[in-house]
């Protein structure tokens, strides 16, 4: 620990200090946000930036970047100090943000977003073509696959991560901040995006990288400063430290045990099954079953149709064939509200645009899905009040006031805000896709644990996540799908990465067999 | 199509029936049509009604290059703007009768049917000045800011300088009851001595009498209202005291120039030339010549 | 800690008074100050009974209209609506007279055929435009002219008229009062009442600030859109219906002029008391200060003669862009 | 993939067709069968140009509307601005003829207030709505009560007339054609046709898009949010100018009444052509189908005196309706 803090003044790599930041605070209203915190980044460097949900992390990258102004202390970049009036002169200067919240324009195509506020000319008109090859090129070098005239809002989340990060290597940056910009991606695109991380820190663009996933850490990271309530804990290298360091330092204990161990009986009863479940286009034939107390999860790759699965069977997609059966009972689920007679609850995986409510403030968004349990006519703003006390304790929820609008949020907290509004309403079946998306290390233990909590009370969990670690962990059993089809159920033994990856990846090819048969 | 080829078509271009006036303009052009085609089988008479100007100006070329009419019977909307399209409908051969409002370039029209503004105004102020013996306080409610309104109320004016007849204020009422009622509260609630009331208009006076009543001062005015609806006229007769008098303006003088038109086509007599309708004054005698029960108006 | 100390401190005043209502009330203050400059009888009782019982029509429709901004939606055939419910009442009231007699069960049953078309008419625009998928907009720049060329055919062009002997027996629904305050201001000060509690205090109103804001998030919480968007028109059709209930005894007739552009004044009320057109954040006393705010500017416009008359639109557009930046300015000084 | 290929195709296709303009231009083929069937006359040369031309006016001004509507506001004022300028232009060019004499200068001088004037407006509506920050809603509102005033009393309540000594030298701009093309539908194609590169193929198009789509993410992309908004305000009264410039020599006066109520039929040609009112997404060419559209229904109800007059409102609701409910449908159907 010594040899670490001491290295904590020096680079790892041996580039020039580029920029640097002192005695950093900042607060909104009333609540502070940052105290006094200093960073340094280096040109080569890949700098981590560690903290709770709620540290402060993201504010603390604002300011760097010019989308916020510090209350005080100082930034100096290149040796002369600086004060950006708006992000634009950040940009100006090299410094470009990806934001932690996608900031895409839904109504407008990857291309258009990508050269937005800087689009490509011929005289006075747009070059389009240019524009489109260009985008190509830069989704190709990130081997993402999708057609530059796709509207945003047509594309699955990870997609448009992949597209905010186009646009940013677009910029060519000098100094390039990603805030969790892996909560969204799978395995295999975290693997491109860090082959493009080592390519830029190789040409000496200095990197800070704010995630939540210790092992990214360790595989990219050169040095990490780690915060904790908006204070700088400690700046050292890595390769001094082991992940359980890293969560130490970060939470200030020792976080016990990640995962809840309980097994499932396998005799339980069947709660749920599904039968030749069909949505045109998206899934094909899909049946399983949902046993009392276990948890189910739900692997494959990106677009799978493992959320279109989910959504058709609670009544979101129009399915075109399939049977719901509901403890052995056939049942009619047209919408939401008869998923939830049925017991039966979803956690959306766009917490941002299906999730939460981002204008308004926690109460309302806390009761919207569970409204009818506070009153058919009048509200009962008392019981509001109780259920959010009892929510902000149970999972945690740090927010500075709670009058603040969601929006304005740590994201991490809003994941635990959503998390809570979905189980106010108190179902035995949950369904919950990508529960831990940005959530910091020890809320995300506290998380498993819930889960784990409720299959002891004999709910079931459907769980739907693109982290490994998490669906082995948890998962009774894991039925995987590809292409739209259930290719794998994998139970006891066969729980393992290597024949997810099987099933999720292999059967691929057979992918055009049944496109065309 | 042969046949229908062979029938007169005379086209008549108004106002929508968009407010109290207009309304009876439209019911009494309705009957008109029913009656002259009825009378007259080889005349086909086509009425369009504009919302505006511009809408008056395509509903003229859609007359002639569509309808291909013989003849057009129009009362304009304002007299300016629609000078040039009825001349282009004059220059396309047609016969044209204005009314009401007459055109800005002379010897456009054949017929001219006019109802007399200024006449209008000045009657009515020839009414409140005798009624008064020439002194005291009257409050004006005008209508829609336009060239009707300028009329009347410089004809007003005109005819009520060197008395002593004080106008306590001029207000637009917009030829519409809600807004004659709302102004004149609040005249009310502003001048505690109000002797009479021009209103200019009988939909205006209809709100004038509500809000007068309401505010309990009907013994201390009387109202002249203008145009001629039954409602009023119906008062007259009674013999209300608050509405002593209304002018007559009246909307059938569209049926007159339909009348008058047709003439050209189903008669040889001459009809060209200007027909001057009066502002006639109705009193309670002779009310009942100009009560119409079953009109809308 | 200190900090939610603090915070339960502010909500707990911002349950006595909502300081963001603060704005509009400012604004409307100062024309109460202008007003009493201008004219010593802008404050008598008189003139204040009336800009109330004034506002009252406009007010109460515009109540309905924050439940439909509320939720994302507009309504542009309110006043066409109001026109065509006040004569089809009329018809009926008249029709019944010669079987029912002149009495209190004529005006009654024609108060419940215009909840019955009000209801009726707003369920149509809000089925249209969710059913068929079409903009509010659209739908409602549609049936407003449907409304109101029925009301012109009704009247054959003309003015359709209450019969006189009934309308006595009607009469105090807008000339009487309880206990001194005019009856159109009981009612929508209850239409307020009532839409205030909706608004904020029951699921339903909930739903609508939900679906104003994020129609999809709304959607993933269980809430039927469609059903509370049409919800939100059947609200404002039965407001048109109130509204028109206490005006018809007023002048006792309808024509193709009653009510024209009361749909922008009804709009304007409801933005001026501080709900956002694009929904998702409405408030119903903002919006009746917006109404008796726009009341009060044509009054105070009529107790003056300084201004030439022609330049009256401009003086009431001056007012209203000058009040609603003096109320968003306090706003600002709030936030700092 | 098979799914990128898919998506591939069909953005190939659509660069040639857009596919989605398709429904208004269904919808105006089928008003114009029914006018075929209504009347011989409709398909007369005639007839079209009268149509063509009368489409020019609101047709214009509903292109500035798009810019507007597609950055996420709304602009009330376009009718009242119209008259405004109407009115000035005749003011200027009746005094400039006393100088000038009534020639092409004079004209020219004329044009150029217009201009000046329409710019002007629209950047006061631009400027009051961003640094104000109110919504345009009520501004918009509020200069229509100003401009509508102005206009009156520059006309003193009456009618501002056009020296007839200059309307020959003028009429041609209105009346006259070039190579058998009348002067306003080629003015209005050359609006088209600038509106249409301007919106989508230049950057400022694009950041209108962006910023009616979503603010915030304009803003984080170096967007100058508020000078856009503000030049789209000032590119409609820049429409609204050269709609008045084709106006003038029409009908040679300007009045309180010109222009009322275009605001809502350039609204609604901008929405009828598939723009929508929240913003974010924009189609000139869907614009200028729209405005043809309304002119349309309205020769239609000209063809035909088998429906009451007092329906025409009706019939034309009714027609707006199902016209967009048509285009919708078909919509529905592509994407299956
Ligand atoms: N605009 C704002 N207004 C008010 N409070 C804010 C605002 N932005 C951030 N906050 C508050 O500042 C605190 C720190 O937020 P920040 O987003 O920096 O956390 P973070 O470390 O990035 O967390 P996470 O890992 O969850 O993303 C949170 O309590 C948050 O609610
Ligand atoms: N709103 C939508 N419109 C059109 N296509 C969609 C939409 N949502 C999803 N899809 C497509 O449906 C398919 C299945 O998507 P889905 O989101 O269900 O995949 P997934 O396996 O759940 O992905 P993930 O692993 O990211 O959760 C994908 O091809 C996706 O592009
Ligand atoms: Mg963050
Ligand atoms: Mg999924």
């Amino acid at each position: 620990m010594k040899n670490a803090a001491k290295n904590a003044a020096e680079p790892v790599v041996s580039g020039q200090l580029r920029l640097s930041a002192r005695q950093i605070c900042k607060s909104f209203g009333a609540a502070q946000v940052l105290f006094d915190v200093p960073i340094d980044l280096y040109a080569g460097e890949v700098h981590a930036l560690l903290g709770e949900n709620g540290a402060g992390k993201s504010t603390l990258v604002k300011i760097l970047s010019g989308y916020h102004a510090p209350d005080s202390g100082e930034i100096v970049l290149d040796g002369s100090p600086v004060s950006f009036d708006s992000s634009e002169d950040g940009e100006a200067r090299g410094i470009i943000l990806i934001h932690q919240e996608l900031n895409l324009a839904d109504q407008l195509t990857v291309e258009e977003n990508i050269f937005l506020g800087r689009e490509m000319t011929r005289g006075w008109f747009l070059d389009k073509a240019a524009m489109r090859d260009e985008a190509a090129r830069l989704l190709a070098g990130l081997q993402c696959d999708i057609d530059p005239c796709t509207r945003i809002r047509d594309l699955p989340v990870s997609d448009r991560q992949m597209v905010e990060i186009a646009k940013a290597l677009s910029k060519q940056a000098d100094i390039l901040i990603l805030d969790e910009p892996t909560a969204v991606l799978t395995g295999r695109e975290v693997d491109i995006l860090f082959d493009q991380i080592r390519r830029l820190r190789e040409r000496g663009v200095a990197i800070l990288y704010i995630s939540h996933k210790l092992d990214e850490i360790k595989a990219i990271a050169d040095r990490v400063t780690v915060l904790r309530d908006g204070s700088h804990i400690t700046t050292q290298a890595v390769a001094g430290l082991e992940k359980d360091d890293m969560a130490r330092l970060m939470v200030g204990r020792d976080i016990a045990q990640m995962f809840p161990d309980q097994i499932a009986d396998p005799s339980a009863p069947v709660v749920l099954s599904v039968r030749n479940l069909s949505v045109p286009g998206q899934v094909y034939d899909a049946g399983f079953d949902l046993r009392r107390g276990e948890v189910l999860g739900f692997a494959g790759i990106v677009g799978a149709g493992r959320t279109a699965l989910m959504e058709a069977i609670i009544g979101l997609r129009p399915r075109s064939s399939g049977a719901i059966l509901r403890d052995g009972q056939p049942v009619v689920i047209d919408n939401l509200r008869d998923a939830g007679r049925c017991g039966i609850a979803y956690l959306t995986k766009d917490r941002k645009g299906s999730g939460l409510l981002l204008n308004m403030e926690m109460r309302p968004n806390l009761t919207l899905l569970a409204l009818d349990r506070f009153g058919r006519f009048l509200l009962n703003r008392k019981a509001e009040d109780a259920a959010l006390e009892k929510a902000i304790a149970a999972f945690d929820i740090r927010a500075a006031d709670r009058t603040t609008k969601v929006g304005d949020f740590s994201g991490g907290n809003q994941q635990k805000l959503l998390l809570a509004k979905v189980m106010e309403c108190n179902p035995d079946i949950v369904i919950i896709d990508e529960p831990t998306r940005g959530i910091d290390i020890g809320t995300k233990s506290q998380i498993y644990h819930f889960i784990g909590d409720l299959t002891a009370q004999g709910k079931s969990v459907i769980l739907l996540s693109s982290e490994m670690t998490e669906m082995l962990g948890l998962s009774d059993r894991i039925i995987v799908m590809a292409a739209g089809r259930i290719t794998g159920i994998l139970d006891g033994e066969d729980r393992t990465e290597h024949q997810i990856m099987r099933h999720a990846t292999g059967i691929s090819d057979n992918q055009g067999v049944s496109v065309h048969g | 199509a042969a046949q229908a080829q062979e029938k007169i078509k005379i086209g008549v271009s108004i106002p929508a029936a968009t407010h109290g006036w207009a309304g009876g303009l439209n019911w009494h052009a309705g009957e008109a049509e029913k009656r002259l085609e009825a009378a007259y089988p080889n005349l086909d008479i086509i009425i369009v009604t504009a919302n505006g100007a511009t809408e008056q100006a395509n509903d003229l070329e859609d007359l002639v290059s569509v309808q291909n009419i013989d003849a057009l019977v129009v009362l304009p909307f304002e007299s300016d703007p629609l000078t040039v399209p009825v001349q282009q409908v004059k220059q396309a051969g047609k016969f044209v009768t204005v009314v009401d409002r007459g055109l800005s370039l002379p010897g456009i029209e054949d017929v001219y049917v006019a109802g007399n503004n200024p006449e209008l105004g000045r009657v009515s102020g020839e009414y409140i000045k005798g009624r008064l013996d020439g002194k005291g306080k009257i409050v004006i409610l005008r209508g829609i800011p336009t060239v009707i309104d300028e009329e009347r109320v410089e004809g007003f004016l005109a005819e009520i300088e060197g008395t002593d007849i004080e106008v306590l204020d001029m207000k637009h009422a917009n030829w519409n009851r809600d807004d004659g009622f709302e102004v004149m509260q609040d005249f009310l609630s502003r001048f505690p001595q109000i002797d009479a009331v021009w209103a200019q208009d009988d939909d205006i006076a209809l709100g004038v009498i509500e809000a007068v009543n309401q505010a309990d001062r009907a013994d201390e005015m009387f109202i002249v209202g203008g145009a001629g609806m039954k409602d009023i006229i119906k008062r007259v007769m009674d013999g209300d005291a608050l509405v002593p008098i209304d002018v007559l303006y009246p909307p059938s003088m569209i049926a007159t120039a339909m009348d008058i038109t047709a003439l050209k086509f189903v008669s040889n007599g001459a009809v060209e030339g200007r027909y001057i309708l009066g502002a006639t004054v109705v009193t309670q005698e002779n009310a009942s010549n100009f009560y119409f029960p079953d009109s809308p108006f | 800690m200190g900090n939610s100390g603090r915070s339960a401190g502010r909500t707990a005043a911002g349950r006595f008074i909502d300081f963001k209502a603060m704005g509009p009330f400012m604004a409307l203050v100062a024309l109460f100050v202008l007003g009493a400059l201008i004219n010593d009888a802008f404050l008598s009782s008189g003139n204040l009974s009336n800009i109330f019982t004034r506002s009252a029509f406009i007010g109460i429709i515009a109540v309905g209209a924050t439940f439909v901004i509320t939720a994302g939606g507009i309504d542009l055939s309110v006043g066409s609506m109001a026109a065509f419910i006040s004569g089809a009442m009329i018809v009926v009231m008249n029709t019944l007279i010669a079987t029912l007699g002149a009495g209190v069960e004529t005006v009654l049953l024609g108060i419940a055929v215009s909840v019955v078309l009000g209801v009726a008419a707003g369920a149509i625009n809000g089925l249209v435009t969710t059913r068929g998928k079409i903009e509010a907009f659209i739908v409602t720049l549609g049936t407003m002219g449907i409304y109101r060329s029925l009301v012109t055919y009704m009247a054959d062009g003309g003015t359709l008229s209450l019969d006189f002997a009934i309308r006595d027996t009607y009469r105090p629904l807008y000339y009487g009062d309880i206990l001194g305050i005019p009856v159109p201001v009981v009612v929508f000060f209850a239409v307020a009442v009532g839409g205030y509690v909706l608004l904020n205090m029951t699921p339903f109103g909930r739903k609508c600030f939900a679906i104003g804001s994020n129609e999809q998030v709304a959607r993933y919480s269980a809430i039927h859109v469609d059903r509370i968007k049409t919800l939100t028109y059947v609200i404002q059709g039965l407001c048109v219906s109130i509204a028109t209930i206490i005006y018809v005894p007023r002048l006792g007739s309808a024509s193709s002029s009653t009510g024209v552009l009361w749909e922008l004044e009804a709009i304007a009320a409801v933005i001026i008391g501080g709900t956002m057109l694009k929904g998702g954040y409405g408030r119903i006393w903002g919006t009746v200060i917006g109404a008796i705010m726009l009341t009060t500017i044509g009054n105070i416009l009529n107790l003056t003669d300084v201004i030439s008359n022609y330049l009256n639109g401009a003086v009431q557009g001056l007012i209203i862009i000058v009040a609603v930046l003096l109320q968003r300015g306090d706003w600002r000084r709030k936030k700092n």
